[in-house]
């Protein structure tokens, strides 16, 4: 069903195979480089991050001030930046607003704390629906917004990334930041999903 | 450009797939695309990239995956800057793209005076413009009612940035739109969309007092038209 | 729906193309489908056959061609009335496709009063409308303002009768749009766009006095918010 | 380059023949039928129609002015009626206004006057411009207008069908009804040409 399937990914490989080898031959780029950037995606950077801001804000009330007024600052203090990372946004969710984050023109993400997006963020399915039906499509994700609750969709058209900052659930009163990064899922970061209650962590994964 | 990229508020992609447990890269040659892209930082800006995939032909572009979309637009840009030739391409077999239209080049535009235009609170309306080129303006906002909440500072205009009409450094403003404004009454009453969007996408909109007037003054209309 | 059949005022499918010495059919299939379609009425009303077209996943909606659409619609429809199986048609390898969006069910709809709401000369704007069904409303006319010219008459409505909604049979007016009220001022100052729509589409609009009268005070704002 | 040819038209015929050889198992379908609307829109039905209407237009006043009050019933004296002709409007070219049909939401057509459509009018790209930048695409077609001339897009959105009575080129006063049917073009009926003097003929074809 997926478009994003339906081209055979052996062509891709072989078109990419050949585009590199031009460009090598060119000098154009470093092969040595391009690995250290794969590495620094595939296991420096990625949600972990994102979790290790939220826990924090959640317990130093000092950052979470600091995170809301200038969170490209922030994360910094936590040694995170870099490229789409320039001009973080945090939003918080709160008894009475609900955030969800997207790009419509294309899929900018806030690389710094997030990763790189998954498929379903890229995908012209939420691309185009999360702007008009934002409730609609949280109820795809297992997540029912209650009316009074304001959706307040986030569309990142310019340099801003976006990254919202979960509720704390109930119940992790006594949690140390470290446990409390653990809690801290992708989805809820987007506003894709909110954080249960640690005892009902099973349903907080991914 | 009007294109199929600017697809907020679009039908007919069906439901959003999603992947448990899903890797950073789903094969290698979409890891070295990334890798490629991020190391060969000389085949322009990100408004010139954006713009090359927007150009990918419509048909195409919706069939390809978001790295194949990558794939065509780096190829895009390495032809039109000379970097490479279609030939050398279509002999290795990386198969580039027709784009749909050529890249536009503007003339260098005057920047804007740094002065902020608006201040949080403003009501504005988002222009209706319909640029041939690259714009950051989505189809779903244009002529729509918002207001500005915050000034974010001066930014590069992707709208010349992109054709080479220079940064035109201006202002961008987070502005909010009712959910209901931008999608009529069928959109839940509490919800906003928030977007970042240029001093040059907004004109001021008359305050609201004004607009209330003018809509009693079409509910009156619209009552003495339904007893016709 | 918005779905991409809605493509009025879009970039991205590159130059016009076109054939001399044209045939009715490029191929005895399409001569065959275009009969079969036409020789079996059973499948529903010219407005479920279009819904169902706008059906298609988008991605293969666009990589479809003419009749290869109407070949993936006639499929959904007689599936999903159940003449046919979707198991059928693969057995047979008719590749019957999975569409977007499941069709909508509406209950019948009160009749509008035969009355007509508007006559030519009436300004009006066109609805802000987004329906996740079956309609003629094209994106680019909402929320836009135009001149209803004629009224056609009394037809039956598209938005209901696409989904067992019942024919709710109104006036249908030829509205015309001016070229830059539609794309802004880029758009050639004489040009005209007509449209037929439904009175359901529309709403009265103040007279042009007062709309003049609020551009002059949109201009006062600018003005001043220009002198910051 | 087209989206017209993406798919390989086998596919599609086997398709076909699948989806005729079930409807005729379950006697949905006549193929004699079938074999009859082909005949009909193959051999019968097409833009030398409309030509008759417009050379008749042209030389009988009386006629003019009834098919553009009422093109429906004007069109039937000449025989002319059927699917997709059940409500025709005709609008006429004049020294100050060009007219351009289009259906922007699918491919409507006027049938009975002009036959099924070429594959450019069902084209994505003549569909999506047309109303946007008419003169910009009406250069495509070779023609250029003048900016004192209205261009009226007409959008085929409801039950109308649309077909546009091109201007009579100059020194034609001679010519009989028939020979002045034999200049009138599919397209000069669109919108997408006009009517060359009989003299510059070669540029009046298709």
């Amino acid at each position: 069903m997926s478009a994003n399937h339906t081209r055979a990914p052996t062509g891709a490989a072989l078109r990419v195979k050949a585009l590199e080898a031009l460009l090598e031959d060119k000098g154009m780029v470093d092969p040595a480089a391009i690995d250290r950037i794969i590495d620094l995606y595939e296991n420096k950077i990625g949600p972990r991050n994102g979790a290790r801001v939220v826990a924090k804000a959640w317990t130093d009330a000092a950052f979470r001030k600091r995170l809301l007024a200038d969170a490209t600052a922030a994360v910094a203090e936590l040694g995170y930046g870099g490229p789409e990372g320039g001009h973080l946004v945090a939003v918080e969710n709160t008894a009475r607003v609900h955030n969800l984050v997207v790009c419509t023109l294309c899929s900018c993400y806030p690389w710094p704390v997030l990763g790189l997006p998954p498929m379903w963020y890229k995908s012209f399915a939420y691309r185009s629906r999360a702007v008009r039906d934002p409730r609609g499509l949280l109820k795809e994700f297992g997540l029912e917004i209650p009316e009074r609750v304001e959706v307040r969709v986030w569309d990142s058209s310019a340099e801003q990334r976006y990254m919202v900052i979960p509720r704390r659930p109930a119940g992790t009163a006594a949690m140390s930041e470290q446990e409390l990064a653990a809690l801290v899922t992708r989805d809820s970061m987007i506003g894709t999903a909110v954080i249960a209650p640690p005892s009902h962590k099973a349903f907080a994964r991914s | 450009m009007n294109g199929i990229h600017d697809m907020g508020g679009m039908d007919g992609f069906g439901p959003v797939m999603r992947e448990e447990h899903e890797p950073v890269f789903h094969s290698r040659w979409e890891a070295r695309l990334f890798g490629l892209l991020a190391a060969c930082r000389r085949t322009g800006n990100a408004d010139e990239f954006r713009h090359a995939i927007e150009r990918i032909p419509a048909p195409r572009h919706l069939n390809s995956s978001y790295y194949e979309r990558w794939l065509d637009a780096l190829q895009i840009l390495l032809i039109e800057k000379g970097m490479l030739s279609r030939d050398e391409l279509l002999a290795r077999g990386a198969d580039p793209p027709i784009p749909a239209q050529a890249p536009m080049r503007l003339k260098p535009m005057p920047p804007r005076r740094a002065r902020a235009r608006f201040r949080p609170g403003d009501p504005i309306v988002a222009r209706n413009l319909n640029p041939a080129g690259h714009t950051r303006l989505p189809r779903y906002v244009r002529g729509k009612r918002g207001v500005v909440r915050r000034d974010w500072g001066i930014y590069a205009f992707p709208d010349t940035n992109a054709h080479g009409g220079g940064e035109r450094p201006q202002h961008v403003y987070s502005v909010a739109f009712k959910a209901r404004e931008l999608w009529g009454a069928s959109a839940a009453s509490r919800d906003w969309v928030y977007i970042d969007l240029w001093e040059d996408y907004l004109q001021a909109a008359a305050p609201r007092s004004s607009a209330s007037a003018r809509r009693r003054r079409i509910a009156a209309v619209n009552r003495r038209a339904s007893k016709r």
